[in-house]
């Protein structure tokens, strides 16, 4: 196995629940808990997960914009959670983050030059404004715009137009590792594929890790090598994304697979329709957290939590039943 | 529910208590001789040192606020400099005035701005809706004052349709009420205009006609309370520049309420008075948030289940 | 984004592109331009002194004149001319209400920043000292911060008229300068709460997160992203708060607490006339509606601008 | 003749010289009990279409510039406010996209679904009937949910009382305009299972718009495809998800990344999405189109029955292999 460029060891991000002034909050959003991955340079982890999972906090607290709580995130060597200052802003230019909402992640009274700019400016990586015209140009034209429009306001651009902006700035940088949150998930269909298509191409090109965090999991299974699935802020299963998406082990997943449209009229598989709605993460179920909903649940999914555990090579579950 | 109203209630006290701290250290801490001005500018020395150790002035301002605080745990408002009289009588005597001067004007103009931004907002653009804002506009810029002057002029002394001269009954709060509603009665009306016409582009008045409901019931029963919430907020936070209103109007229509006796403490400058009519209307004030967020609660289930 | 040139620009094509603030603005420039030429035009005799007083002014039985009877807006009761008096007040009013609404902002901007930008415990002191000073009816607070500053034992009046009126034609004196912040300070809390909310709302979208997540440092944050977004509601904001410092000054002039006699004052002017409303309605009546219009006039901006900068704020 | 009738109908943003083309030239039809669904990606028109069966757009700014929508032979566009009372919840229901916007955030659940009996069935306005309503939908423990008010319901739940509140006057036609979108993939499954049951146990007729094609397949009985404001293909769902016509429909079927598929790259359309207003002139495809030819810039095709019941808007359309 090769050096991991990111590694995230029992990671937990709690917060508190509202409440009054002078009253103490003693009850906690266990939004991540104990979380543990690693990504390799260059591959793409897909991280997967209904609403409320927790996948956007823990995509959001391995770049340090969410304080975790507890646990380590290892990054080329260095524990990004102890990182403080002026010394995390250094580390940043090395991570990056791609955002889901094309229309609030660009900021409007900004033009699109110094959009991308500024990350060249805060990191001094145009020696002069010349340097810094012809770096934004070709960012442009890596992500597919027109270089000639740097000179344009957010507004003016449709969705997914906004979206390569929003890459051309993560680039801009030169990160080692960029986050993924839900990029394609507010465009229409048929841009989501050109997005899809562009990031791969990108990570071709320069090497990029990604952690790529969505719902949909037929997108996540195609940009993915790897899949962590992610249940009221636990990961369930991880594994190689084919063997997770054709030989599902833990009970959600196969839930979540048999869930996922499919516009082939001829497949005739039998859905799988899970129970009820997913639990509050402030009390989450005792044992598995999953067990309310499960179709196989037994005695002890009441009362003892599963581990993840090895049952093949790459392959780990957490279900007491999963073979 | 509770837990909210009783944090509250802490919250409200730790303003009160700041608040009397910053207008006494403001009162107080300011250069200037009080005793000269309460003796008079031609009084001799033994006048001034005695007037000064009656008052404690020479002691050191924090230790005099000590004083006061402690005094004011006890009920205590002081006497004034000027009359000696007790300023929470004062302020008792004339309360009954400010708060029926203030009630009738709330009244008055709540039932005119409610139905006022319904009807503006359900007739956006038009000519009635153009009308309203600039006359809502206008009353937005009058100075409380004047108005005051012109309509008691016009309507009390040239028309006689009010009485004028000296508050005897009820009956004589009428136009200053109506001075007061109609300084506030614009802003309100707008404010009504624009929480309606949000919630009237929300998706539940859509669902509500999608429904079958009749306009009436989308425009009263669906979009109305939940446009009044914000509303709601802002009468309780408007408390204070009503108050500020009526300082104006009862100075103008000599009418014995709080806001009078609070422009004759200022410039008699008499401490204590100051300080007891600033302290009373922030209690006011506060005390309104309070029902407000009361009536919060029962306006917008969503705030009761909050916490 | 910088102010520069291009932001000017971009303000006056919003103000031309609607009705409202184009009337608003055009009124203010109106007085303003009046009263930048009121000593020019005093020197070339197209306007009276405003402070002299003058028998011509009064008619026989000693009254003042009405409107017309040489005077264009009448005389007052010391036979000085109404028209000048009114014109050389609004220095008065204009000045006072622009640099009020200045000390305003900067507090209200400052407090609201740091309250929504950094949260927790900060906010929360700023936030109780913001309800405290909305405790207090802004009109008493400033009664009772104007009239004790004083000076052996004597009110002293901080307003500039405690010195010649005309002192305004030169320089800045301290008693113009405590006015402003007198004013400035009782109507910042408003201000300070809607940028909390505003800067509240920014912080969250995810162009913030982004610029945090390249490095970007809190000076950063808050000049290049926050102000820039939060920007508009401020010059709404601030076209507003100068009515309502118009508004207060007047007040304070009518209860005797702003310029003393003979400065030209319009809430002054306002209390002199009174005993006079009978036989001489102009004489409150003119300076009223030189307040209204005036006021009326930064409100009406402010409304027009708040139309036309509205909608962008919500992509 | 048809129980819903849409012809040629043309719905337009804003007036006259500046007005925004958001619905240009739709028909459609419906039978009793069947199930239709409408896809396209934003900005199609396909919401606006369903909005104004029952006239529910508001108006200004929306124009119905031009066309008919025959109810049962009457035509909605004409009809006077209190006939179309009768209309909205009596004939046709509506089920929204976001369940928790759709609900009016200060009343009780429970009343708000009993309003809709009141209006159109005054005489079953009872709690007893609400509970029957929402056992209908799958609510756990209907008598408690009674007293909930919407924000104390999982976004599911919520959508759930949407269509229990929907479905309360008994009427002809629901249209379920993106009843999914908003919710969690294992959510979504259950939604739509619990409305293709309920269509077998009413038998009423469902109009649903989407711009997911996966979720055509388990529910529709005939599919139309919109963009840019019109209709470009039209036909039976089955035949229609197996052998798309429109070079529109093709790519948008194979720019869907599937769950089984080895390949490496998704098949993409070129270009963006056109804004409302900015439609290309002649077949308004054609910019992304990846058969066209130099006239299809010029010429706007009509909406052509290809093949027996399968209509199609492009002359050059071909088979997929």
């Amino acid at each position: 196995m090769s050096e991991a460029l990111l590694e995230v060891k029992s990671l937990k991000v709690q917060f508190p629940v509202e409440a009054g002034p002078l009253t103490r909050s003693k009850d906690f959003v266990r939004a991540v808990d104990d979380v543990s991955f690693s990504i390799e340079p260059g591959e793409t982890v897909g991280l997967v997960g209904e609403s409320g999972c927790g996948k956007t906090t823990l995509g959001r607290a391995v770049i340090r914009l969410v304080e975790p709580t507890a646990g380590q995130v290892i990054f080329e060597g260095q524990d990004l959670a102890r990182l403080k200052g002026a010394a995390l802003r250094a580390q940043r230019r090395k991570f990056q983050m791609i955002f889901q909402d094309p229309y609030a992640s660009l900021n409007p009274r900004a033009r699109v030059e110094n959009i991308i700019g500024e990350a060249l400016d805060i990191h001094h990586l145009a020696p002069n404004s010349t340097a810094r015209r012809q770096r934004v140009e070709s960012l442009l034209k890596d992500v597919g715009l027109d270089p000639s429009h740097a000179h344009r306001y957010p507004h003016e651009f449709s969705g997914g137009q906004r979206q390569r902006i929003g890459i051309a700035r993560a680039l801009a940088v030169e990160p080692k590792l960029i986050v993924c949150d839900e990029p394609v998930s507010a465009l229409d269909v048929s841009v989501q594929a050109q997005i899809v298509n562009l990031l791969r191409d990108l990570q071709q090109e320069h090497g990029i890790a990604y952690l790529f965090v969505a719902h949909d999991l037929a997108v996540v299974r195609h940009i993915s090598r790897r899949i962590l699935v992610m249940y009221l802020g636990r990961i369930v299963e991880t594994g190689e994304a084919r063997a997770v998406c054709q030989s599902p082990r833990h009970p959600y997943t196969q839930a979540l697979i048999s869930a996922v449209p499919v516009v082939d009229p001829n497949s005739k598989r039998q859905r799988i329709i899970l129970a009820g709605d997913v639990p509050s993460p402030i009390h989450p179920p005792a044992g598995c957290p999953f067990h309310p909903r499960c179709p196989v649940a037994e005695a002890r999914c009441k009362t003892e939590v599963p581990a993840l555990r090895e049952t093949a090579p790459g392959r780990r579950v957490a279900c007491h039943l999963a073979k | 529910m509770l837990t909210r109203l009783l944090t509250r209630f802490w919250w409200s006290a730790v303003t009160l208590l700041g608040t009397a701290f910053l207008t006494f250290l403001l009162v107080n801490a300011v250069p200037g001789d009080v005793a000269r001005v309460i003796a008079g500018s031609k009084a001799s020395a033994e006048v001034l040192q005695e007037i000064h150790l009656k008052y404690h002035l020479d002691d050191p301002v924090l230790q005099r606020l000590g004083f006061y605080l402690i005094q004011l745990a006890h009920g205590d408002l002081g006497h004034s400099y000027v009359t000696d009289q007790s300023v929470a009588e004062a302020i008792l005597i004339r309360f009954p005035t400010t708060a029926a001067l203030t009630s009738l004007a709330v009244v008055m103009w709540v039932a005119l701005a409610v139905p006022l931004g319904v009807l503006t907002a359900r007739f956006r653009s038009s000519w009635f809706d153009r009308t309203t804002l600039v006359v809502a506009t206008v009353s937005l810029s009058l100075p409380a004052f004047w108005l005051a002057r012109i309509l008691q002029y016009c309507l009390a002394y040239k028309l006689g349709w009010f009485p004028v001269g000296f508050f005897r009954s009820f009956v004589d709060l009428l136009l200053p009420a109506a001075t007061l509603a109609i300084l506030m009665v614009g802003y309100y009306a707008r404010l009504v205009h624009t929480n309606m016409v949000e919630v009237l582009d929300s998706l539940y008045v859509r669902a509500a006609r999608a429904k079958g409901a009749s306009e009436t019931r989308v425009l009263f029963k669906h979009a109305l309370r939940n446009a009044l919430i914000p509303v709601v907020t802002m009468l309780g936070m408007d408390v204070a520049s009503l108050l500020g209103g009526v300082l104006f109007i009862e100075n103008v229509f000599a009418l014995p309420g709080i806001g009078n006796l609070a422009v004759q403490s200022v410039l008699n400058l008499d401490v204590p008075m100051i300080m007891g009519t600033v302290l009373f209307s922030a209690t006011l004030v506060v005390g309104a948030n309070w029902v407000v967020d009361l009536l919060y609660g029962w306006i917008d289930p969503r705030i009761k289940s909050a916490s | 984004m910088s102010l520069n040139f291009g932001f000017f620009k971009t303000s006056l094509r919003i103000i031309c592109a609607n009705r409202l603030a184009a009337t608003g603005a055009l009124i203010i420039l109106l007085f303003v331009l009046l009263a930048l030429a009121a000593p020019t035009m005093m020197r070339l005799h197209l306007l009276g002194d405003p402070n002299q007083l003058n028998l011509n002014g009064l008619d026989k039985d000693g009254m003042p004149r009405s409107p017309g009877h040489g005077y264009l807006l009448g005389s007052d009761n010391l036979g000085r001319d109404v028209l000048s008096r009114v014109i050389y007040g609004a220095r008065v009013s204009l000045l006072v209400g622009v640099a009020s609404m200045l000390t305003a902002t900067l507090i209200g901007v400052t407090v609201g920043l740091l309250s929504g930008l950094y949260g927790g415990k900060l906010d929360l002191a700023l936030m109780r000292f913001t309800e405290m000073n909305l405790t207090i009816p802004s009109i008493l607070l400033a009664m009772a911060f104007t009239s004790l500053i004083g000076d052996n034992g004597r009110i002293m009046h901080l307003h500039p008229a405690a010195l010649p009126w005309h002192f305004l034609d030169v320089t800045l004196k301290r008693g113009l300068l405590s006015v402003f912040l007198v004013i400035g300070f009782v109507s910042w809390p408003g201000m300070a709460r809607i940028v909390r909310a505003q800067v509240l709302g920014v912080k969250e979208r995810e162009f913030v997160l982004a610029a945090r997540a390249l490095g970007a440092s809190h000076w950063r944050l808050i000049w290049r992203h926050l102000l820039p977004n939060i920007l508009p509601t401020v010059i709404v904001l601030a076209a507003m708060t100068t009515a309502n410092t118009i508004l207060l000054e007047a007040g304070l002039g009518y209860l005797g607490i702003g310029v003393p006699p003979p400065a030209p004052d319009w809430g002054t002017m306002i209390t002199e006339g009174q005993p006079y409303f009978a036989t001489a309605p102009h004489l409150v009546i003119v300076p009223g509606v030189a307040i209204v219009l005036t006021v009326l006039a930064f409100n009406v901006l402010g409304q027009g601008l708040q139309e036309q900068m509205g909608p962008r704020q919500r992509p | 003749m048809p129980w819903l009738e849409i012809r040629n109908l043309q719905i337009h943003f804003g007036r006259a010289a500046k007005a925004l083309r958001a619905v240009d030239g739709v028909s459609l039809s419906l039978e009793p009990g069947k199930a239709l669904c409408l896809v396209g990606e934003s900005g199609s028109g396909k919401s606006v279409t369903a909005l104004s069966i029952a006239r529910l757009l508001t108006s200004p700014p929306a124009v119905y510039a031009g066309g008919e929508i025959l109810l049962e032979g009457r035509d909605v566009l004409h009809m006077r406010a209190a006939e179309l009372r009768q209309i909205r919840g009596g004939l046709v229901s509506y089920v929204f996209q976001e369940p928790g916007a759709s609900l009016n955030p200060v009343f009780r659940i429970g009343n708000q679904i009993k309003e809709a009996l009141q209006l159109h069935r005054p005489e079953v306005a009872t709690d007893a009937e609400v509970i029957r309503l929402l056992r209908l939908v799958g609510i756990p423990a209907p008598e408690a949910r009674l007293k909930s008010y919407p924000h104390e319901l999982s976004g599911g739940m919520q959508q759930r009382v949407m269509i229990a509140m929907a479905l309360a006057p008994q009427p002809k036609l629901l249209v379920a305009d993106e009843p999914t979108t908003a919710l969690d993939v294992t959510i979504q499954a259950q939604i739509i299972e619990l409305l293709v049951q309920l269509r077998q146990q009413l038998g009423m007729a469902i109009l649903l718009i989407t711009h997911n094609l996966g979720i055509v397949g388990d529910i529709a009985d005939d599919v139309a495809v919109m963009y840019a404001g019109q209709i470009v293909e039209r036909g039976p769902a089955q035949e229609l998800l197996q052998r798309p016509l429109h070079p529109y429909t093709q790519a948008l079927m194979n720019s869907v990344p599937r769950l089984d598929s080895e390949t490496e790259r998704l098949s993409t359309i070129s270009g963006s999405v056109p804004r409302l207003g900015a439609f290309p002139s002649g077949c308004r495809f054609h910019p992304r189109c990846s058969i066209a030819r130099s006239d299809c810039s010029q010429a706007a095709p009509p909406l052509v029955e290809m093949e027996p019941r399968r209509w199609v808007r492009c002359p050059y359309w071909t088979s997929p292999a």
